[in-house]
């Protein structure tokens, strides 16, 4: 029974949050230990209830009293189970190296296990009350997690917005169930998806689904949050966060809108859809102007986090007329790439902090040259960046390719405004892939090619083995599930069938392993050949060039065009590198402000250039909304001071005004 | 004899309304003390009509202890504050006299309509002097908000209790009758001493209660 | 008195306060005094515990009924844990000399007569005497929170005297009305101020003449309540007091009030001509909600941050038995038994974040966790639950009010968020100050007596995530006695 | 034995546009030469310097690193890889459907990817400088690629490139707006893509201009030789990906005859020629444009192909 052992899981999860409180014994390395060897389990639970597809539900005599509290796992729970204990098991791995450099570990080892039982749990809910409770816990305890390092007021701030934002999406999803629960209160999912709402309900319920859960999975503009509070915390828990966590979110809106709501409308799928396409290309561009290596990847969630929706919304769009097979088609590239992103996230984040672990910078403007001081860490980070640019032969490019596929057959939608805009959609896609390369080739070029631009980087040495570990296990994930994405397809079949009605056709029995969306003579893309290809011709060219020529060598200096600064400053920045797209964009997207102080020919001061980038959300959104909630605190803060005499006059006009009412009531 | 009990029971009623109103129209400390007097022995008449009227002996105790209490101990006991403090000046109001008493007119107006309609099952005496006792209840609490001066907002509030004891004598056998009045007896008490103690209080050397204001927190803060 | 019910259980509830109220008048010794006090609220909270097994059963004057145990047994439960942290507090507080011995005498006949009160209020079944009940507590408290005696507290004391007073006016002149009607459907006497009796024979009485009575009371009794904008005394007496004091006037005192409105709700219902008076307390509750959570923003003194959170927290029950309905009476039940647990909860730990900081100026508090770890954990489970979050009750109880509210009022479900979210954001904004960041204030270890507010947050985490079925079927009886 | 033969054809192709690419290079500058009124430098002069340049040693810096000495290879065989997939003298080749036209796109990409890298990995700002305005220029090319892709996938009903080619030679498709519209769009993007007037200059080591020059700036010897016919390489590439969308006829196709490749092979080349002909015609003609006008050059490609896609959903009433 799948389901019992899940909540055997996260039973000792808890047991284990409750023994990190017991100092002593339960340290780091055990509770990381635990933590990992419980993750696998869950790997193996949803493993198995995704291979043989079998739904198991139980009721247990906890929850709200009314109804208790029910658990299931069908093939949807179990990829995500997949997804966040994947997630969880190779971070505790990390961790093991990762987590000895935390200064207060109290402050962190009871919250983590806390945090992967939540995650699960949202993942195997099968009541309101038990999702939106496990849902918002898991906001709580990474809330705690992201003070860990309290002393910093950015922290501070940061945490307080997270809480405040995940509060707001879970209160949005409250509607949502009320509206989906009805008056008489039918909370279980079964009951919900029996339920039959009105047209308006099911459409107010998606836009509901759609604030909530994508609040959580970080939409723009409900993102603000998670470019503050991913970076906050410590290394390890941002890859959760941001590689697992914000998937969570993905399951709640493909649960509500996919499975409880019933049949939403075509525009709903154009409304997610357009909001996906938005979310990437803003996630990207904002991702660009960064040179905080964590916030940078945070902003890439976001990024993400709308192509994932460009593919839900697509698999909306098809579902809702019917097209059963382009639905798979969209809602499998959507999940494959929950998958790869879950993947190479973590990879980064992992990479980011041992970047900080070794050098203590956070900022790439203060790195540089470190690959040659930390090899290993470099070659995973590199295969990571190439996988999140979509780059073949790597998965982050699969799953693009999929989407593009889905985009390509919209053209069959009937409804003209699906027809014309997926396309501009599609044209995002690819621009915010584009640029997700030139975020990249930033990343890596200035974080670890170059010359070291600090003592810090120059000094900096490689880390310890747990973490090298964890980040070669990503990275080898990485290749294989862009190598042999068949299996994954596959694996998500189930899946496919259950919300989009069709499936894909079978993609390990098609010749040399290659990937085929509709049909063989649409469009076909095998990795695997790809890649064998680039080996081939790329040993063959080598074994040619020093065969035939000569392999002679020399190390000079710097030659630069002839007249060389050896200065590392004279280096390219991350600011100067986004230089050219924040000139193109930049009028459009986002208020840049630069400065240029530039000395007068012969002065011997020092130029000065500051540039500063303002997120739109903050200056027209979230700003005017805190002053007005200031503003109006306050005005109505004047009641606080008044005379008894005042006081009495305020009771004495209500009983006045109640009295009239009962005077004109007849 | 029903119509004699019902048009003294009105009479008195009537009488302390007028009263009321002769409270909201005076600006002098000593003269509201006096008019105040006049209304609690009023409100004893009445209470004692109401106990021959409804042979309920036990509501005489209530008629002797409103006077008592009220008639007599407690306005002396002001007399003497007013004295000590040297405040029987004219009071300011907040309202003026003229607005103040159109409003007095509109919350009898009021509570007559509010009163009319109902009770057509109740006895007469009750739907008269239900009336007559909301509207010095609310007369009572608008007097309360329209004096910025402590004592006249305690002599609000007992002509407010004066009406509510006049609804509670009115309604016919009501059980605790005497408990209640008593139990508000012991609550004005409460209230003269406390005006007592701010008065002994150093820094509250003045009644005036938005004096109070300056030491509560959070306002200089807060801003 | 004759009419007492002849249950031991009932007697003894009424008793033991009047026997400790002069006994403690008169020890001098302040342990012995807490000692006895805590003694005394044990053995009420035996026979409140008793209420639980005893039949049903009705006098002229006094009742036990489904409604009514309950909250007997919630008032002495919180009075006994409260009595175990004023004896904490006040060694403390004796210590410092912020009070005298003989100041504590009072202070404990005073603690006596309140809860002695508040059970006479809960217990009665003659609407007189639940006024009495009401009143006489007040007056205790007001006694109490003038207990230190400083400018401050006398003012907050004369504040809360005078709207009290008035309140208590108002209320009777309700409760007068109440009686016009019933006695005119059932003759004179003690019957027609009867609960059981009012109840059934409602449907009868002039529905005009309610409509009018139950103004006064929800004036009266919702000044009691802390209802906005009848609320001004609430703060201001919390802020002042003794710990201990605010934390029975939130964690009972307002819930017995409510109780007293709920009673009166309950006969209304009954009637259908009356007014609606659900759609009164719907706006009253939601005018409280939305205005203490904006005051929750700019509170710089701890226990006045809490006092404001606590008139939000009834603003939102009221607001849920206005709405009615067996899910939403549910819900309130639910979050007034919650609020008082958790709320008093937080005031047994912000009396002691006050002790060992010495100030209640949230300014000068701060990293509370690195200084006090233990009280930290306790002050911040006990914000996080107040602020709505899982797993404690008060996220349970919300959760069926708000989702069931919109699938009927949209509209009032969205205005009932929006002040949910501004009070949880002013909430753990204080929180981050005060047990995150950089410490500030004393770092000395804290004489504290953790038992209370563990057990307090035990029980709120429980009800959040599992409740009794006893427990659950009394909600749902005094739901549908609600309508 | 069929086998065999496919295996034959596509290994034919993959050293038959390796063979070919620095003659295509040579023929453009050549006439871009004459163009100018300058005799030029022989057709076959691009052979001779990689073959000088293979045979000198690699000079780089202290501080590079394998990746440095790495890319040239993996860009070359990336690029080799892409352009063996395109059909060039026939259809239906042995692994023609392992890649669609995005993958080719993308494997571009990988090979820019790796190439904006290795001109980071030195540390001087001319390197720097290139890397970023390459990615810009290649985030502006994207978007329009796409909607390339987007339109002759609705036309065709694939996005095989050899499905379309074969589709597009029976001519059934007749003429159509859109296509037009999507090779004048495609060129626009070859022109940027492969670094030429008015986005690059080839020949210049100006600062203020160079782009692809700037990357390659500190390489030497066998890894600029890479680099080089890896660029020669890719312009084939674009000249054979047009050949094969718009003028895909004469293509072997399906019964894979002797005289039918030989005649596959005769049009292609005739093809590819024409088009290096044709291509420093419209670079002498124009001037090099500033950096910040590039956004226009392209956002003119861009809007050309979001047209071709709404007026085939006009024409094609979907």
């Amino acid at each position: 029974m799948a389901v019992v052992v899940g909540l055997c899981c996260v039973a000792a999860f808890f047991a284990v949050a409750l023994l990190a409180l017991v100092r002593g014994p339960f340290g780091t390395a055990f509770v990381y230990g635990a933590c990992g060897a419980i993750a696998l389990a869950g790997l193996a639970v949803g493993a198995r209830a995704l291979a043989d597809g079998a739904t198991s539900a139980i009721t247990l005599p906890i929850g709200l009293a009314l109804l208790g509290g029910h658990f299931r796992i069908d093939a949807l729970s179990a990829f995500f189970l997949v997804v966040v204990n994947l997630g969880g098991a190779v971070t505790s791995l990390y961790a093991l190296g990762y987590g000895r450099h935390e200064a207060a570990p109290l402050r962190v080892l009871p919250f983590y296990p806390a945090f992967l039982a939540a995650m699960n749990l949202v993942v195997m809910a099968d009541d309101a009350f038990v999702f939106l409770l496990s849902w918002e816990l898991m906001s709580l305890v990474s809330w705690a997690i992201v003070l860990a390092h309290h002393r910093e007021p950015a922290n501070l701030r940061a945490a307080y917005i997270y809480l405040v934002m995940a509060s707001f999406g879970t209160l949005a999803l409250l509607l949502c169930f009320g509206l989906l629960a009805g008056a008489e209160g039918g909370y279980a999912f079964d009951a919900m998806r029996a339920a039959h709402p009105a047209a308006f309900a099911v459409e107010l319920a998606v836009i509901l689904a759609l604030i909530g859960a994508g609040s959580k999975a970080g939409v723009v503009p409900l993102h603000v949050w998670l470019p503050l509070a991913h970076p906050a915390a410590p290394s390890h828990v941002s890859a959760l966060l941001s590689g697992v966590m914000t998937k969570v979110g993905i399951y709640g809106f493909v649960r509500i809108v996919f499975d409880l709501v019933g049949a939403p409308a075509p525009w709903n799928g154009l409304v997610v859809l357009v909001l996906g396409g938005v979310t990437a290309t803003l996630g990207v561009l904002y991702a660009l102007m960064q040179h905080d290596l964590k916030r940078l990847l945070a902003y890439h969630t976001v990024e993400n986090i709308g192509i994932i929706f460009i593919g839900l919304g697509l698999a909306l769009a098809f579902r809702s007329n019917g097209m059963a097979l382009a639905a798979a088609l969209a809602l499998t590239a959507a999940l494959f790439h929950v998958l790869n992103h879950s993947l190479f996230k973590s990879l980064l984040f992992f990479g980011a902090g041992a970047v900080l672990a070794a050098t203590g910078e956070r900022d790439m403007e203060r790195l540089g040259g470190l690959i040659h001081r930390m090899p290993h860490t470099a070659v995973v980070f590199l295969i990571g960046c190439a996988a999140i640019s979509a780059l073949p032969p790597l998965n982050g490019f699969v799953s693009e390719w999929l989407t593009f596929q889905a985009i390509l057959v919209s053209p069959l939608l009937p409804q003209w405004g699906l027809k014309l805009t997926v396309p501009a959609v599609g044209a995002l896609l690819a621009l915010s892939a584009a640029l997700a390369a030139a975020c990249f080739v930033k990343a890596f070029g200035v974080t670890f090619l170059g010359r070291p631009r600090t003592a810090a980087a120059a000094r900096a040495g490689e880390v310890d083995r747990f973490s090298r570990a964890a980040m070669f296990v990503l990275a080898a994930l990485c290749v294989l599930a862009g190598v042999l994405p068949g299996f994954v397809i596959d694996a998500l079949a189930p899946v496919a069938q259950q919300f989009a009605g069709g499936v894909m056709p079978k993609q390990s029995i098609q010749p040399w392993l290659s990937i085929v969306p509709i049909g063989e003579s649409r469009s076909s893309y095998n990795g695997l050949i790809i890649f064998a290809f680039m080996i081939a011709s790329g040993t063959l060219t080598a074994f040619a060039v020093h065969r035939f020529a000569t392999r002679a060598t020399r190390r000079s200096a710097i030659w630069d065009c002839g007249f060389p600064l050896d200065a590392p400053q004279t280096q390219y920045t991350a600011s100067s590198f986004a230089m050219p797209i924040r000139r193109v964009f930049g009028s459009v997207v986002f208020g840049v402000h630069e400065r240029v102080d530039m000395p007068p020919p012969g002065a011997t001061r020092a130029g000065h250039f500051a540039v500063r980038v303002i997120d739109p959300a903050w200056r027209w959104g979230y700003g005017p909304l805190a002053r007005g909630v200031a503003a109006a605190a306050l005005r109505l803060n004047q009641l606080q001071f008044l005379t008894i005499r005042r006081y009495l006059t305020l009771v004495f006009c209500a009983l006045i005004i109640l009295l009239i009412v009962v005077a004109a009531w007849r | 004899m029903h119509s004699l009990t019902f048009d003294v029971a009105h009479l008195l009623a009537g009488t302390m309304l007028v009263l009321s109103f002769l409270l909201l129209y005076q600006d002098r400390v000593t003269a509201v003390l006096n008019v105040f007097a006049l209304q609690a022995c009023t409100l004893a008449l009445s209470v004692a009509w109401q106990s021959v009227a409804q042979n309920a002996p036990h509501l005489i105790v209530t008629a002797m202890v409103a006077l008592a209490v009220k008639g007599f101990f407690i306005p002396a006991a002001l007399h003497r504050i007013v004295r000590r403090l040297e405040i029987h000046r004219e009071i300011e109001q907040v309202l003026g006299g003229g607005p103040t008493m159109l409003t007095g007119l509109g919350l009898v107006a009021l509570s007559i309509l509010l009163v009319q309609p109902v009770g057509e099952g109740a006895g007469i005496i009750v739907r008269e002097d239900l009336a007559f006792a909301l509207a010095i209840v609310l007369l009572g609490m608008l007097m309360m908000i329209t004096r910025r001066n402590a004592v006249t907002q305690i002599v609000g509030f007992m002509s407010l209790e004066n009406g509510l004891i006049l609804a509670a004598t009115g309604a016919k056998g009501m059980p605790l009758v005497v408990e209640f009045s008593v139990a508000f007896s012991i609550l004005i008490a409460f209230i003269v001493f406390g005006v007592f103690v701010f008065r002994i209080r150093e820094r509250f050397d003045t009644v005036d209660v938005s004096a109070l204001d300056s030491f509560r927190g959070e306002r200089t803060e807060h801003t | 008195m004759s009419a007492v019910l002849d249950l031991p259980a009932v007697q003894i509830l009424l008793l033991i306060p009047a026997v400790a109220v002069p006994v403690l008048a008169l020890v001098t010794d302040y342990r012995l005094g807490s000692l006895l006090n805590v003694v005394a609220c044990a053995l009420s909270f035996a026979a409140g515990l008793a209420l639980l097994v005893v039949p049903r059963a009705r006098s002229e004057l006094i009742i036990v009924d489904d409604f009514n145990i309950f909250f007997v047994v919630l008032t002495t439960f919180v009075g006994l844990t409260t009595s175990v942290f004023s004896a904490t507090y006040i060694a403390h507080e004796i210590e410092i000399g912020r009070i005298t011995p003989a100041f504590l005498r009072f202070y404990h006949a005073m603690f006596q007569a309140m809860m002695g009160a508040m059970n006479v209020a809960l217990v009665a079944n003659n609407v007189g005497l639940m006024w009495v009940g009401v009143e006489v507590a007040t007056l205790s408290t007001v006694m109490m929170v003038g207990i230190y005696r400083t400018p401050e507290a006398i003012e907050a004391a004369w504040k809360y005297f005078i709207l009290g007073s008035v309140g208590i006016g108002l209320a009777f002149f309700g409760t007068i009305l109440v009686y016009l009607t019933a006695q005119e459907v059932l003759g004179e006497g003690l019957g027609a101020m009867a609960w059981d009796t009012l109840a059934h024979n409602a449907a009868r009485f002039d529905p005009r003449m309610m409509s009018l009575a139950f103004v006064f009371l929800l004036v009266g009794y919702g000044t009691k309540v802390g209802l906005a904008p009848f609320h001004a005394w609430l703060p201001d007496a919390h802020a002042e007091g003794p710990t201990p004091i605010s934390a029975v006037l939130s964690g009972l005192l307002l819930n017995v009030a409510l109780y007293a409105l709920l009673r009166f709700k309950m006969v209304l219902a009954a009637n259908p001509a009356t007014l609606d008076v659900g759609a009164i307390m719907m706006t009253l509750g939601l005018v409280s909600l939305v205005f203490a959570a904006f005051m929750l923003y700019r509170r710089r003194d701890i226990k006045r941050l809490f006092a404001y959170s606590s008139i939000e927290h009834m603003g939102v029950a009221t607001f849920a038995f206005g709405i009615g309905g067996p899910l939403a009476d549910f819900a309130g039940l639910l979050h007034m038994t919650m609020h008082s647990l958790t709320k008093s909860a937080i005031f047994f730990a912000v009396g002691h974040v006050a002790q060992v900081k010495g100030t209640q100026r949230i300014a000068d508090i701060g990293g509370l966790s690195v200084t006090h770890p233990v009280l930290a954990v306790g002050f911040a489970l006990g914000v996080i639950a107040i602020a709505g979050l899982p797993p404690f009750g008060i996220f349970a109880s919300e959760f069926i009010l708000v989702s069931s509210t919109f699938a009927r009022a949209p509209l009032l479900a969205v205005l009932l968020i929006g002040g949910l979210l501004l009070a949880l954001g002013a909430l753990v904004l204080r929180l981050q100050d005060i047990v995150f960041g950089p410490p500030k204030g004393p770092k000395a270890g804290v004489k504290a007596s953790f038992v209370p507010l563990f057990v307090h947050l035990a029980l709120v985490l429980v009800a959040g995530l599992w409740l009794p079925g006893e427990v659950v079927r009394w909600f749902r009886a005094v739901a549908a006695l609600l309508g | 034995m069929a086998m065999i033969l496919e295996l034959a054809l596509q290994g034919a192709q993959m050293l038959l546009v390796v063979a070919i690419a620095p003659l295509v290079l040579g023929v453009t500058r050549k006439v871009k030469a004459r163009l100018l009124a300058r005799i030029g430098p022989p057709v076959i002069q691009p052979y001779r310097d990689i073959w000088k340049l293979m045979h000198k040693e690699a000079v780089f810096a202290h501080n590079a690193s394998w990746l440095y000495r790495g890319a040239p290879y993996c860009i070359f065989a990336v690029t080799w890889v892409a352009a063996a997939l395109i059909p060039t003298y026939a259809t239906g080749l042995l692994f023609s459907w392992s890649a669609d036209l995005i993958a080719i796109v993308a494997l571009l990409g990988t090979a820019r990817f790796a190439l904006a890298l290795a001109g980071m990995d030195v540390g001087t700002a001319f390197g720097g400088l290139g890397a970023s305005r390459e990615m810009m220029i290649a985030s502006l090319a994207e978007p329009a690629m796409l909607l390339i892709v987007f339109t002759v996938a609705l036309v065709a009903g694939t996005t095989q490139l050899s499905a379309i080619a074969s589709l597009f030679a029976t001519g059934s498709q007749g003429l159509r707006v859109s296509l037009g519209l999507a090779v004048f769009a495609l060129m626009f993007v070859g022109i940027a893509e492969n670094a030429r007037i008015p986005i690059d200059n080839p020949a210049t080591h100006l600062e203020l201009t160079m782009v692809h020059e700037a990357m390659v700036l500190e390489y030497s010897g066998r890894h600029l030789a890479m680099i080089e016919f890896a660029a020669a390489l890719k312009l084939v590439l674009y000249f054979s990906l047009i050949a094969c969308l718009f003028v895909p006829f004469g293509m072997a196709a399906g019964q894979k005859t002797a005289a039918a490749l030989a005649l596959g092979l005769a049009v292609w080349l005739a093809k590819i020629f024409a088009l290096a002909a044709l291509l420093p015609v419209g670079e002498t003609s124009v001037a090099k444009m500033r950096v910040f006008r590039y956004p226009v050059f392209l956002g003119g490609a861009f809007a050309a192909g979001a047209l071709a896609v709404f007026l085939l959903f006009v024409s094609r009433g979907y």
